[in-house]
């Protein structure tokens, strides 16, 4: 076995911490103590976790409007997230921007995009700009797979493809757009063959599989940092749990839900650990419980937190 | 007569218009999914049961789908898109101002658009892009009508009217507006609802409503911003300030006899919208007004709308954002001599 | 030799009434006597008339900024188009569209659509409806190369695609979008290769080769009809005039603009016809003065027409 | 000094600061092909001789290049991004209404957007597609700086005010002003020339200037408008009326103190842009003049505009919807009572 425990045992907390984290949100919007809505992440936890362990720590990401796993994967902490789900002034984008905005770019993360497609021009751009400045920096786009069918993505994923930028456009295809079978949508087998109408190599990888997804997007840094341009990742996984807030998911087959939970990233890598000996039940038991006390900590600050004043708003429009 | 939301209004409408015409159908995204949610707000729910070929689930292509519509327009369907937020009618302003407002009379006259794009607005704990009011930036846009009902009773006669029109009508709904129950309910609703007649009626585009007399002061608003006028004017009332408050329900054609009329009785004239203050519909009455009824006014036309932010998250930013009956009513005082 | 001379004759009377409006045109401009601006059609010829004479009656075309040969193939009449672009009320839009936007849905041609790649969706759109109404009735898009980068295209591609509607995709391939050659702006070898990426037969013809394109979309309306859906025929041309008036082409390099001359569709079809003895010289010639007959007498009445009155202009807004 | 059109003002100023600001480059269609046209109307021609990896000539893909510009720009470099036609804006309008004027705002003021978007504007016979003049659009959307220069000595000096800014700043030049020559020459064009400085200058955003003093009327109006309100007051003073032409040069943020200043002086206000008069950028300044100077109006502010259409091809249509010299100096007589 050829990783470092350490390693393996950051990205199993990053994937447990993103778990408990939606769950802990999924709660408090339960409970009412939330404002605004959500779009969660369970199930799709390897895949940012996976993708954001390739990453350099100049590297940049643009997320969706399922950005949790994506904020917590690349750093920005639970505290500041928490606290921006709970729109105050200390969360990372000081409750302005919410649930469907958060990031902090000096942690390399955009303000999260909520309109679907939109973020692929923005990592393109991203990307030209290292390759203008010749710094050895990737920008990353993670979308859904409905946004394969934004003229967005076709337009920014044209332009990175001729122009070779060091970008890598990672697709999870969680098999949903909303309430829509991406099957529905879409005349082809794999998301992955749209990269043939641009030029560039496409891959789809198992996005249930933190290792798989890791290495296959190492692989595509790789080729971004050398100048060989865009890779277009479908890394294939399922959405576990609602597309929003109260979504009871009456579209999805009972069994096909069933199976996708069977298959559920966290298990499976769980059970590889131990299977490979690389910790025991209570080293990751352990982890789980410090986690858990992380997240409380957090929910408990920004519970605690002072709001924003209203006329707080007017700030920020303009430099 | 039945009790009913805007949404349950607008799908018996919707109902109604493909049982009378086969011609119309709806187009959209996730609008007919067995086992899903009718649209994001729900008003399309179960319309594929009884119309499976006319409800058409798209891809998440605003400006494809609403192009589609043109063509299918122009052939002579008559088809009702809707965008699951109005944010998203952005990312379709190519189709929707270029194309659609411009082809007939690219056509010098020879063609006709029927088409009907639904549009759900306000701000509703969303954060900046799916809370904006865009009614302002179509108004500059000849060729298209714009309604923007803010009752049941008007969604679906408004509705109706734009199905059967022969021209491209732009549908404004408020998230907070729609009654949708249940699982989707919206936090911080209001209830528009209305007794719906048995019988087939339209609510005729390009006239507008006095929602209450009064003699001192002219409240016009629309949408969630008629309802707070209410409120405000009911706040005047125990101050012994007589409010009028005129809903036009119709931006384009815009019901300016109506609103002339009220000015001429109070003199006074408050225009609240939701959305930033410049460049916004506020801004389009109050010019008008300046410019007919200059001899009526005995104070200056008040906009309440917006400040000049996007939609921030935070729920005390976000109230602080939308106007409030306590601001409207604030505006008439003022203009009213009151403070 | 299995086409009837009639039908041999038709095409080449249609490219060479295209071939001589649009030399007609751009002598009127150099006149001054012309308002507005154009973009003109010489040497693609072949695939307006190639394509429109493959169209059934009913069948409808939407057409782009550069729309005199679509609207000359699609039966609109000189008199009507020569009008429109004079701006007289007697034109075919009563001279409130211009050049970018000649047609006549009477006769199945959209108002042409300049904004680039967006008569895609439309011509989608058209389709949609004859599928709803289960009409036998086909919508080609005609498009220049610049437009598969823009995003309509992509959109609406795939709606055909995924809908399998009645709609054909011609991408007339001139090698240049304004300025920029196309191989600038696409990672790939033919633009048809886009096709793969929505699930939809691609196919590259020669499109100087007049009834090479006549044979290929009879094929392609065929599958549309058969409603096995759409086709994206890429038509390989070039574009031997300025991409629009007063353009010197100086990005165009001298030997490939020769060598695009040698092959230009109407010499090349005049000899075909002449070696297959499907007419001789005397009848082409003939054809060729009939046709300037009728567009000088085109080009009278346009300018003898009456002038708009400036007022006209605020009818048409609504129905 | 050297006299410059507004093409070579512009193109210099783009030399200038990229020769300045290694974060400067350009990225739009066809403005850097050897050979090639230097964009639509010549501004850029021949840059990509001295800054060849900095002209970037992009695919037809207006939203995706504008889109890569707020990427490049969040990550330090000032882009320079262009549209042919202020129409294709429309084609970009999610990311530079939903992402770029909100993405600061989002970031809780984290981040800046230096960015500068170019769009040539006006009705130049090319129909209803080619010469919507889009200002009033991008009014209500709060997080973006709208410029309009009317000389050549503006264009550079905004330019560079653009460039420098730290805030995304749309920049709207018009087709008829350019004095593009030769081959690109516009027909009906006027002379926008400068004497252009030698040294370095910027033109402040937000700062308007008063065009010719009069004490009877003021006259507000960019772009060509601005050129039509000076004829007008030509026009005027033959008459003996004595008209006061204001450029505000900046739409947001407005110089409102200069335009407030000279009408508590005239006491009576036209305002003038070319384009539909529902919802256009004379609406929004005959608003806030309503709301502000009521006290000193003594005539209704007046707005000409072009009438609700699209921009028709035929010449005599056209002339008729792009406002004249003489229907400004028609709509002043009438405030001053004149007629
Ligand atoms: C342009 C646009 N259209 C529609 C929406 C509404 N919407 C939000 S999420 C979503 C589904 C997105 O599906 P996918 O891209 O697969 O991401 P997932 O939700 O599965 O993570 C839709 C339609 C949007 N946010 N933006
Ligand atoms: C969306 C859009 N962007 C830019 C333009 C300006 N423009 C007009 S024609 C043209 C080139 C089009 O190239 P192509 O699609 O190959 O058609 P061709 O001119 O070669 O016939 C451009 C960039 C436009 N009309 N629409
Ligand atoms: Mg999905
Ligand atoms: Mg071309």
């Amino acid at each position: 076995m050829s990783y470092e425990r350490e390693f393996l045992l950051s990205l199993f907390r990053t994937m447990v911490t993103i778990r408990r984290f939606e769950e802990r949100v999924k709660y408090l919007f339960l409970e009412g103590v939330m404002p605004g809505t959500i779009h969660q992440y369970h199930g799709q936890e390897a895949i940012a976790a996976g993708v954001c362990a390739a990453l350099d720590r100049n590297d940049v990401i643009t997320s969706t409007h399922r950005p949790h796993g994506h904020a917590i994967a690349k750093g920005l902490g639970v505290a500041p997230l928490m606290h921006e789900l709970f729109g105050k002034p200390t969360g990372c984008c000081r409750g302005k921007g919410g649930s469907m905005h958060v990031g902090d770019l000096s942690k390399g993360m955009v303000p999260a995009i909520a309109i679907v497609g939109s973020g692929v021009p923005v990592a393109t751009g991203m990307a030209l700009a290292f390759r203008l400045r010749k710094e050895p920096r990737v920008a990353v786009c993670f979308m859904g797979d409905g946004a394969v069918n934004e003229g967005a993505f076709h337009e920014g994923v044209n332009m990175g493809a001729i122009w070779s930028l060091p970008v890598v456009y990672v697709i999870e295809n969680n098999r949903y757009s909303a309430s829509t079978p991406i099957a529905d949508t879409v005349k082809l087998e794999h998301l992955a063959d749209r990269a043939a109408g641009y030029g560039i190599p496409g891959v789809t990888v198992d996005g249930n599989n933190v290792l798989a997804v890791y290495e296959c997007t190492r692989a595509a840094l790789d080729k971004a940092r050398a100048g060989e341009g865009p890779t277009l990742v479908e890394a294939l996984t399922y959405r576990i749990t609602g597309h929003s807030r109260r979504d009871p998911c009456n579209y999805q087959p009972e069994d096909e839900r069933k199976k996708a939970l069977e298959h559920e990233p966290i298990g499976h890598f769980t059970a590889w650990l131990l299977e490979q000996g690389a910790a025991d039940q209570a080293a990751l038991e352990a982890i789980g419980a410090e986690v858990d006390a992380e997240i409380e900590c957090a929910v408990k600050s920004a519970m605690g937190a002072p709001d924003p004043r209203p006329e707080d708003a007017l700030g920020d429009v303009y430099a | 007569m039945a009790r009913m939301t805007i949404a349950e209004a607008l799908r018996q409408g919707l109902r109604e218009e493909m049982a009378r015409d086969q011609r119309v159908f709806c187009i959209g995204e996730d609008i007919g999914v067995p086992g899903g949610w009718g649209g994001a707000f729900t008003v399309t729910l179960g319309l594929e049961r009884d119309f499976r070929e006319r409800m058409i689930d798209t891809p998440i292509s605003e400006n494809g789908f609403i192009g589609m519509a043109l063509g299918a327009a122009i052939m002579g369907m008559r088809p009702v898109a809707d965008v699951q937020y109005g944010d998203f009618l952005l990312c379709a302003m190519d189709q929707i101002v270029n194309q659609i407002a411009k082809m007939r009379y690219m056509s010098g006259g020879k063609l006709r658009v029927p088409l009907v794009l639904r549009a759900p607005v306000g701000a509703t704990g969303r954060g900046a892009q799916h809370g904006q009011n865009l009614e302002a930036m179509f108004l500059n846009v000849p060729g298209l009508k714009i309604v923007c009902p803010a009752t049941a009773y008007d969604a679906k006669g408004l509705l109706k009217a734009a199905v059967r029109d022969d021209n491209p009508v732009l549908m404004f709904e408020h998230k907070l507006l729609y009654g949708a129950k249940g699982a989707r309910a919206e936090s911080g609703s209001l209830d528009a609802s209305s007794e719906i007649p048995e019988e087939d009626y339209a609510v005729p585009i390009g006239r507008g409503v006095v929602r209450r007399e009064g003699s001192d002061v002219t409240i016009v608003g629309t949408l969630l911003m008629m309802h707070r006028a209410l409120a405000a004017a009911e706040l005047l009332a125990g101050e012994g300030i007589r409010a009028e408050v005129i809903d036009p329900r119709s931006l384009v054609p815009f019901d300016w006899d109506l609103v002339a009329g009220s000015v001429q009785k109070t003199s006074r004239l408050v225009v609240v919208t939701e959305g930033p203050r410049t460049g916004s519909v506020a801004s389009e009455i109050a010019a008008t007004a300046g410019e007919t009824l200059m001899d009526y006014l005995t104070a200056p036309v008040a906009r309440v709308t917006s400040p000049d932010i996007p939609d921030p998250f935070a729920p005390p930013m976000e109230n602080f954002y939308r106007p409030t009956a306590e601001r409207i009513a604030d505006a008439a005082r003022r203009s009213v001599g009151a403070i």
